[in-house]
C-alpha cells in the first residue's frame, strides 16, 4: 500500500525488537470475542488514477458550470487563486491545532490577523479564531449570551435563516433555553420591532437578528438593539453574507456579532466545510466559546504568539467549558483571511457594490416582495406562475434559479428569493427575468 | 572569526497591517456590465459605512510572500513526525485535495436540485456505508463538523430514546482519562457529568461501574482504546451492564485507527460512536480544521439521526425531511462535505484489507517506541499499548524536568513534540501516537532523539530547560498572553 | 547553559536511493483490463532487461517528505527578493499557474485535429500580435524554447535572407558586455564572432562600428538596454551604419522589461529580436527552466520564420507548412505552449497601460538603488541607468573581498544574490536587478543590507569572505566539485 | 495594478531621493526618435476571474476528455498527484538557475537525482540537467559526436520521429555537418542495416537511431552499434517514449543517448514544456552540452551540491561552448523526477507491463503494418477505408484516432499511428477497432 511506508523486512526487525513472532500477536490480547473473524466487507484499495476518475465521474453527476442564483447562507464569489496556493502549502494544511507555539507561529500569527479583521469588519472588539459555521456559531452565541446575563430565554427572528433557527432549537432543547420567535413586517421584510417589544420581558438572555437577513435586506439592528438593551437582554446579530459588510454599517450595536464567511474565498463545497465566527465585546472574552490567539513575547523578547485563555476550553474546563468546540475550522478562516487581505479596505468595498448593482439590476426587473433594502439577495413574487414551474425553465437553460420559500415559510409559497453577485452575467439575469414573464 | 549572522528578512515578517500602505491593491474587478449603484440610495445613507478601518491594503506579490514567509514558521506532517498522541497525524495523501477541488464537488450549492446533486449524494451515500461497515454499526450520520458535534449529536440521540422510551435520565457517566470535549458535550446535552476513575491497569474499572450504573445513568462514554492507548478489555461486560440497567454504551471513536478490520464497536456492545475523519481518515487538520464527526449507531438510535436523510428514491438520491423523531439539525446543510471526499477517497484507496493493514502498522510502530523507550522514561501503565503509549516524566521531573520541556526540546531534534499532560490522570503524560505512516527510520530517529533528551536531562537539564533553540522563536511567554490578553492588532496611538 | 542545538531532521534529507528499501511502494495501478501480456514473447527476450538497478524504492509519504523538505533548502521569489541581474526575477502571478493547468490546455495533444485545437491556436495567435505591439515589429514566432533558442532561430533566419540576397556573409558583431549566448549562437549558425569594444561610457562605440561593418558582416547583435542596464543611444545610428551596408540589426531582448510602452525596438531600426517570456513577461524560472524565446521581426524576414506557421482559414485557425524560405524548425511540435499561456495571462493582467507601468516602476526601483548604493559602491558606468545597475568590487577588493563573497554574505541578510561576474567587461561586477515588483520596503532593506556589508568589508572583511553562515549548507566547494566530477550517486561499494 | 507593490506615496518618496521630479525623467535621455509617442495598443489590464474565464473558454474550444490514440512523441499517462503538489511549491517553481548553491541546494539535489536515474534507466554514465526537448536534445547530440569524433557526417535512419530529423536539418545546415538518411525495411519496420553499413563511411561521426522508433518497433540498436564502431563513428540513441525504458533492455551501447521525458507526468501542453535530456559515456562528459551538477562538500565538510564543469558552457566559453543553451527545461525534469520516484524501480516496471499489454490488445484487433516487436505505438493499415475518414468516424464518438502517417511517409499513405497507454480503456480501444472494419 502506497501510504504504508515500510517493507516487509522492516516490518520483521521491528517486530524482532519488540519481541513477538507476528504482528498479530500485538492484537492477542483483545478478548476473542471483540474480534472481527472476516475481512472487511470493502473492495481492495485502487489506484489513484481511479480514485480520480470516480470523483471525476461523480462530479459530472452534479450541476457543472450552470450559472446559479441561489445563494441563502452560501454564495457564489470568485476565488482569488492566491487563496488555494496558501492553504495548498503543507506547511498549513497539514499542522495540527497550533499547541506548541514555538512551532506553530505561522498558524498563529494567521489567526491573530484573521482575529483583527473580524473586528474591522464587524466593529466588535475581539473574534474568535473560527466556529464550524454560522448556523452553530449563532446558537453558541445565544449559548453565550445566556451565561454572560444570567437568564436563559432567547427570542431570534423568523427573517434569520431557517437552518439556523433549527441548529438554535437543537442546541438550546436540553439546556433550560426556550427560544421563542418573532416575526417580520409583511411589507417590508424586516424584523417586526412591535412583535418583538410585545415578546420581550427581563428573563430574556438575547434577541436574535440576521443582517442581511434571510431575505436579503438590511435589517434593523439598531431598533432591535435598543428593544434588547432596555430590557437588559443582549443583542446578538447574525450574518451569512460577510460581503455585505464591505458596504453596510458595522452591527457596532451588537453585543455579539456571529456569522458565516463562506463568502470569503470558500467554495460552496454542497454545503461545508464553511467556517464559522463569533465576535463580541472585550468584557464578554471570558464567555467567547473557541479557540483565541493572543500576542505575546518569547525568551529573546520578541513579538511571539500562542492560544491563550484556554481555561474556558473543554480541555481545561470540561464539563464548564464555555462550549465543547475543540477541532474547529482554521484553515477556512485562513482561505477567508488571505480573500481579505487580496479584496483588502478597497477591494471588500467595490465587491460589496458589484453585489448590490448586480441584484439591484436583476431586482429591477422584477416584482420584488418586500420594499426593505436589499444587498445582494431578495425574494421576488412568482406571479402567475410557481416558483418550481420558474426554476424548471431556467433549468432547461442551464441556469439554477432562485430558493422556492415555500419550504421554509408557507406564507411565502409564491415567493423566491434570488441572489446575484459579482459573478452573474447580465445575459443571464436576463433569462431569468425573461422565465418570470 | 565571529559570524555575526544577520537574521532572515522572512524571520521578520510584519503583520500585514504594518505592511499595508495607502493605495497599494492586490485586486481588481471585472468591469460591471450592468449600471452602477449610489449605495447611499439604494440602502439608505445611514447603513452604509464610511470604510472598514485599519483594513488591509497591500499588493499581490506582497500577499504571497505574507503567507508563503509565515508558512515557514509553521511545521507540518510533509515535513517530518507529528506524533501528537490523540491526534492521529497520519500522512494525508495529496490527492485527496485534488479530487475535492473538483469544480462538480466544489462549486456545488447545497440547494441546487436533487436530480443535480446525485454525485454529491453518492458519494455520501457510499461514505455512510463504508463506515457503517468499519464500525459495524447500522446507521451513519455525516453532518456533525467535528468531533465534539458528534459526540454531542450522539448524546442529543440516546436522550431522545431515552425519553421516547419514558424517561431522559439524568447523567452520564465519563471515565477519568476521556477527553475534554465527552464531558462538555454531556453538559450541552443537559447531562450531568460524573467521573469514573480508572483502574490500575488503566481501564475501566467494571466493578466500579456496576455499583454506580442506576436509572438515573443515561449512558457511558468510553474511548476505545482508550486515551492510554489501552484497549478497554471488559467491554463487552460494561455494556452488558449498561444494558441491563437500560442505559447505553457510548464510544468515542477518536482512535478508530487502532480498530481497523481488527474489531468492530458494533460487535462489542456499542450503541454510537462518533469517529474522526480528519484523525483515522486522513483528511488534513489545517493548523485546527475543519474535521468531519460522523456518528455511527444501531438500529434501535436510527430514528432520532439528524435531519435530512439520504434516501433512495428510485434510481436517485433524495433527502428525506419527513423524519419525527429526529433529533433535528446540528449545523446548517449537510455536513463539511469536502471533507467527506477527502474520508471517502481514503478509504477506496485503501480498501478493506488496506484499513486492516493501516491499524497493524499503526499499532506496530507505537509498540516499537514504547521498547525503545521503555528503559528511559516511566511507563505508569503497563498493559498492552494499542496504536499510542503514554509515558510520565517521572524520572525526568527528578532534574526538575517536565513533560512540556522535554517535548519543546524535542523541536530541537527536527520534530513535533507528543502530546502534553494529557490524559489528565497520568501525572506529567507523554502521550506519543506515531500513526501508520512513520518510517522506521524516522521511528528510529525520534526515539533516538527522546533518549538523547533523557540523557540530557541527566547531565544538563538547564539546558533542556530553555529550549527550544533552534526555532525561529524562542519559547513563548503564555502566561504573559493570558494575564494581559492583547487579541488583535490595533493601531500604535 | 549552552544550547547544543541538534540540526533538524530535515536538515539531513538523504539522496532518494539511500532512503530506499526493497518493497516499498509509492504507487498502484488499477488493474487491467485486457489480458496481460508477456514481456519476453511479446518484445523478444533479450530486448528486455530485468530490472532498473539502483532505481528508487519509496512510498509516497516519504516521496512527498523527500521533496518537501529540499524545498525548503530553496530560496524563490515568492520567499523574497531575488535581484540577479539579467534575469528579471519578478513575481510570478499565480493565475498564470492555474490557467495553464486547465484540463482543455495541459493535456491537449501536439496532433490532435486542429478543429479541435483551436483554443490552443488562439491563444498563440493573440500572443504574437501582442508581442509584436508591444516591440513594433510585423510577425512573431512563438516556436524557440528559450531565449537562446530564440537568438539561433533569428540568426538563421537573418543567414537565409542574406542568402537569398546573394551572400550569407561571415561574421557577426557582439559586443564585449553580451552575454554569452550571443556569441555561442552565432557560432550554431555557422558565423564567425567578432567582439566589439563598449565605449567609455558603456554603449556601443558607433565610431568603431562605422569602422567595422563591411560585406562580411551579417548583423550586429546589441543587446538594448545592454547588460551594463544603460540604454543604447547611438541605436539609430548604429543601425543606419548596418543598413548601408546591407548587414542587419540583431537585438537582444532580454532586457525588454526596461522598454516596454517606451520605446519600441521595431521604431528604432532592429530587424530582428528575440524575447525571454520567462523575464519580461513573468513566466516562472521553475529552477533553471522551461523558459520561451519568441523571435520578433520585420516584414522582410518574415518568409524566413520556422515552420508551420499560424494562419487564419475562414474562421478557424490553421497551420501553414508551405513556405519555401522557412528556416525549418528549431525544435519539435509549436513551442513551449504551456509558458505561452502565461506569458498571455501575464499580458492579459498588465494590458497596454499595465506594461508600461511595469516600465516605469522596474527602472524606478533600479535607479533607487543605485542613488542608494552609490556612496558605498564603486559605479563603473555612470550613465544613466534604465532597469538594472552594475557595480563593481573595486573598493570592496581593496579590502580583498570580492563580489563573490559579498554576494554569499547578502544570503545571510534574506536574500538571494545579485548577479556576479557579469557582465565581462565590468571586473568584479554586482548586476542588480530589482525588477518592479519589489516593495520600497523591500527595497529598503536590501539596500541597508548591501550597506551593513559594505561597512563589514571595512571593518572584518575575513568574516565576509567566509559567509554565508546561516544557510544549512555553508560555502560550497566548487573548485573540488570540477576537479573529481561526481556526476551520479552509486551504491557504496 | 496589484502586480505593482508601490503606493503612489512611496513612488513620490523614491523619486524624491533619486531626485527627480517624475519618472518620465528616468526616461529623459532616451533619444526622442526612439520614444513611443503612443500608447501600446492594447486593451487595458483585465481582472484575475476574466483571465480565468478566458482561458476556460479557449480549453473548451479544444478537445476535452476526448480519449486519444495519438502518440508520436507526446504520450497520454496518468500524473500522480504528488508532481504537481512538488512542482507547486514556490521553492522550486520560482527559483532561479542554481548558481548559488548555498541557497538553492534544494533544486541542485533533486537535479543530481535526476541525472542519477537517467543514468540507471538508460545504462549511461552520466546524463545532463535537461535540455529543450527530445528533438534539440538529438540535435545537441550529433553536435557533440562531431566534437567527440572531429568528423562531420552524421547518418539519420528514416524510423527516427520525423519532427526531430526537422530540427536536425535546422541546426546541421551551416555547421559543414551533412545529415543522410537511411531507410527502413519495409516488412519489420526497423532500420536498413544493409542501407546503413553501405552509407557509413570514415567521415561519419555519429549514426542516429530510435527505439522503440517512430512506428513503435524496438530498434537494431546492438547491430546499429557495431555498424557504427566499426568505422569509428558513435552511435546515438533517441527515445521519445521513456516509459518503455521500464522494460526494454537499456541501450547500453550507444555512446550517447539523447531522449524526451515527456512521458513521466509532463503533461502533453499541445507540444511543451517537455523535456529533453542528453546521457553519456564519462569520457564524453567535456563535450556535452547543458547544466551539470556535482558532488561536492561544503566548508563544514557536509555533503553538498552545486554546478560544475560550466568551461563547456556558453557563459564561459561563449563561441567556444558545447551549446547555446542557457535556461532549461529544469521543472520539467523536476516532474520527470517525481514520477520516476513515485512509480520507482517496480512501478516503471509495471507501468510498461500495462503499456504493452494495452497495446498488444488493440493491434491484436488490427492489421498492423510491419512485423518488428512493438511496444506502445504501432502502426496500421487501414485496409479499405483512409486514415482520415476513421479518424473522422471515431471523432464522431468523441475518440481522437491515430496519426495518419501520409504527412510524414508518403509511401505509408494507407496507414496510421496508434499508440495505446495504461490510460487506454478497453472500450475505447473496442471503438477504434470497430472503426476500422
Ligand atoms: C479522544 C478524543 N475525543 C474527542 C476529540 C474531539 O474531536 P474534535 O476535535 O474533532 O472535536 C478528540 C480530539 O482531539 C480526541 O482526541
Ligand atoms: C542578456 C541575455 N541574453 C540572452 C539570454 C539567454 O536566454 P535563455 O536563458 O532564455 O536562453 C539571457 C539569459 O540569461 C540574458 O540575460
Amino acid at each position: 500500500m502506497r501510504y504504508l511506508p515500510k517493507s516487509d523486512s522492516e516490518r520483521r526487525a521491528m517486530l524482532d525488537l519488540i519481541g513477538v513472532e507476528s504482528v498479530e500477536d500485538l492484537f492477542a490480547h483483545l478478548p476473542e470475542e471483540v474480534r472481527l473473524k472476516r475481512p472487511l466487507d470493502l473492495p481492495a484499495g485502487i489506484s489513484e488514477y481511479e480514485i480520480v476518475e470516480y470523483f471525476r465521474a461523480r462530479a459530472t453527476e452534479n450541476a457543472n458550470g450552470y450559472p446559479c442564483f441561489l445563494g441563502a447562507g452560501a454564495y457564489y464569489h470568485y476565488r482569488p487563486v492566491l487563496v488555494d496556493t496558501v492553504v495548498s502549502r503543507g506547511e498549513f494544511l497539514t499542522s495540527y491545532t497550533p499547541y506548541q507555539a514555538e512551532i506553530s507561529q505561522g498558524t498563529l500569527m494567521t489567526i491573530f490577523e484573521f482575529q483583527t479583521m473580524i473586528c474591522q469588519l464587524t466593529g466588535m472588539d475581539v473574534a474568535n479564531a473560527s466556529m464550524y459555521d454560522g448556523s452553530t456559531a449563532m446558537a453558541e452565541a445565544a449559548m453565550m449570551a445566556v451565561r454572560a446575563t444570567g437568564r436563559g430565554r432567547v427570542l431570534v427572528a423568523r427573517s434569520v435563516h431557517p437552518e439556523y433557527r433549527a441548529v438554535l432549537r437543537t442546541y438550546s432543547e436540553n439546556q433550560g433555553m426556550p427560544v421563542e420567535e418573532f416575526g417580520y413586517v409583511t411589507a417590508a421584510g424586516t424584523i417586526d420591532l412591535e412583535e418583538l417589544d410585545r415578546k420581550m420581558d427581563d428573563l430574556t438572555a438575547a434577541v436574535i437578528v440576521q443582517s442581511p437577513n434571510f431575505f436579503g435586506i438590511v435589517d434593523q439592528v439598531r431598533a432591535a438593539a435598543e428593544i434588547a438593551h432596555r430590557r437588559g437582554a443582549l443583542l446578538i446579530v447574525v450574518f451569512t453574507e460577510p460581503v455585505s459588510l464591505g458596504l453596510l454599517r458595522p452591527p457596532a450595536e451588537a453585543d455579539i456579532v456571529a456569522g458565516e464567511l463562506q463568502s470569503f474565498a470558500i467554495s460552496p463545497s454542497y454545503g461545508g466545510p464553511h467556517a464559522g465566527v463569533i465576535a463580541t465585546r472585550d468584557k464578554y472574552v471570558r464567555q467567547m466559546p473557541g479557540r483565541l490567539v493572543g500576542q505575546t513575547v518569547d525568551t529573546r523578547g520578541n513579538r511571539a504568539f500562542c492560544l491563550t485563555l484556554a481555561t474556558r476550553e473543554q480541555h481545561i474546563r470540561r464539563e464548564k467549558a464555555t462550549s465543547n468546540i475543540c477541532t474547529n475550522q482554521a484553515l477556512l478562516a485562513l482561505m477567508a483571511s488571505v480573500f481579505m487581505t487580496v479584496y483588502g479596505k478597497h477591494g471588500l468595498r467595490e465587491l460589496a457594490e458589484q453585489n448590490l448593482a448586480k441584484a439591484q439590476y436583476l431586482v429591477g426587473r422584477l416584482r420584488p416582495r418586500f420594499c426593505g433594502k436589499s444587498f445582494n439577495e431578495f425574494v421576488v413574487l412568482t406571479e402567475s406562475k410557481t416558483p418550481d414551474d420558474i426554476n424548471k425553465a431556467l433549468l432547461k437553460k442551464k441556469i439554477i434559479g432562485g430558493l422556492p420559500l415555500g419550504r421554509f415559510y408557507p406564507e411565502l409559497a409564491d415567493s423566491m428569493l434570488l441572489c446575484a453577485t459579482e459573478m452573474s452575467r447580465r445575459a443571464d439575469m436576463d433569462a431569468v427575468a425573461e422565465a418570470f414573464q | 572569526m565571529t559570524p555575526r549572522v544577520q537574521p532572515h528578512i522572512s524571520l521578520h515578517e510584519p503583520l500585514l497591517f504594518e505592511r499595508s500602505s495607502p493605495g497599494k491593491l492586490a485586486y481588481q474587478l471585472p468591469e460591471l456590465d450592468v449600471p452602477a449603484v449610489d449605495p447611499s440610495a439604494a440602502l439608505g445613507a445611514d447603513n452604509v459605512r464610511s470604510e472598514i478601518e485599519g483594513f488591509p491594503e497591500v499588493s499581490e506579490v506582497e500577499a504571497i510572500r505574507h503567507y508563503t514567509r509565515l508558512s515557514t514558521w509553521n511545521y507540518g506532517i510533509e515535513y517530518g513526525m507529528y506524533p501528537l498522541g490523540s491526534c492521529t497525524m497520519k500522512y494525508n495523501p495529496r490527492v485527496n485535495e485534488a479530487v475535492a477541488r473538483l469544480d462538480g464537488l466544489a462549486w456545488a450549492h447545497p440547494y441546487q436540485p436533487e436530480a443535480l446533486a446525485q454525485g454529491s449524494m453518492e458519494i455520501m451515500a457510499r461514505l455512510e456505508a463504508a463506515l457503517a461497515e468499519i464500525t459495524g454499526m447500522d446507521a451513519v450520520t455525516l453532518q456533525p463538523a467535528a468531533g465534539a458535534q458528534g459526540e454531542l449529536t450522539a448524546i442529543l440521540m440516546m436522550r431522545a430514546l431515552l425519553k421516547k422510551r419514558g424517561n431522559p435520565r439524568k447523567k452520564i457517566l465519563i471515565p477519568d482519562s476521556a477527553h475534554g470535549t465527552n464531558p462538555a458535550s454531556a453538559a450541552i446535552a443537559g447531562y450531568a457529568v460524573e467521573n469514573i476513575k480508572s483502574s490500575e491497569t488503566g481501564v475501566l474499572d467494571v466493578e466500579a461501574l456496576e455499583r454506580i450504573v442506576n436509572e438515573d445513568v443515561a449512558a457511558l462514554m468510553v474511548t476505545n482504546p482508550n486515551t492510554l492507548g489501552i484497549f478497554e478489555e471488559n467491554i463487552l461486560r460494561a455494556a452488558a451492564i449498561l444494558h441491563a440497567k437500560g442505559a447505553l454504551l457510548y464510544m468515542d471513536g477518536a482512535n478508530m485507527n487502532a480498530l481497523m478490520g481488527v474489531a468492530r464497536p458494533g460487535d462489542f456492545g456499542v450503541d454510537a460512536l462518533h469517529l474522526n475523519l480528519h484523525k483515522t481518515f486522513s483528511t488534513p487538520h489545517g493548523g485546527g480544521g475543519p474535521g468531519a464527526g460522523p456518528v455511527a449507531v444501531k438500529k434501535e438510535l436510527e430514528p432520532f439521526l439528524p435531519l435530512p436523510r439520504l434516501k433512495r428514491s428510485g434510481k436517485k438520491w433524495a433527502y428525506d425531511y419527513k423524519r419525527k423523531y429526529s433529533v433535528g439539525r446540528v449545523r446548517a446543510f449537510y455536513g463539511n462535505s469536502g471533507v467527506l471526499v477527502r474520508a471517502l477517497a481514503y478509504i477506496l484507496a485503501n480498501g478493506g484489507p488496506g484499513l486492516r493493514r493501516v491499524t497493524t502498522d499503526a499499532v506496530l510502530n507505537a509498540n516499537y517506541i514504547r521498547k525503545r523507550l521503555e528503559p528511559y522514561y516511566d511507563l505508569p501503565y503497563s498493559s498492552r499499548s494499542m496504536h499510542e503509549v503514554v509515558f510520565s516524566d517521572e524520572r525526568q521531573a527528578k532534574q526538575g524536568v517536565r513533560t512540556s520541556e522535554i517535548a519543546k526540546r524535542l523541536i530541537d531534534y527536527g520534530f513535533h513534540p507528543y502530546t502534553v499532560s494529557f490524559p489528565l490522570i497520568v501525572h506529567g503524560a507523554l502521550m506519543i501516537e506515531p500513526t501508520e505512516t512513520e518510517t522506521k527510520h524516522e521511528l528510529d530517529r525520534f526515539t533516538d532523539a527522546m533518549i538523547s533528551i533523557a540523557k540530557e536531562v541527566e547531565t544538563d537539564p538547564e539546558m533542556v530547560k530553555n529550549a527550544p533553540y533552534g526555532t525561529r522563536t524562542s519559547r513563548v511567554d503564555e502566561v504573559a498572553a493570558a494575564r494581559k490578553p492583547v487579541l488583535r492588532w490595533k493601531p500604535a496611538s
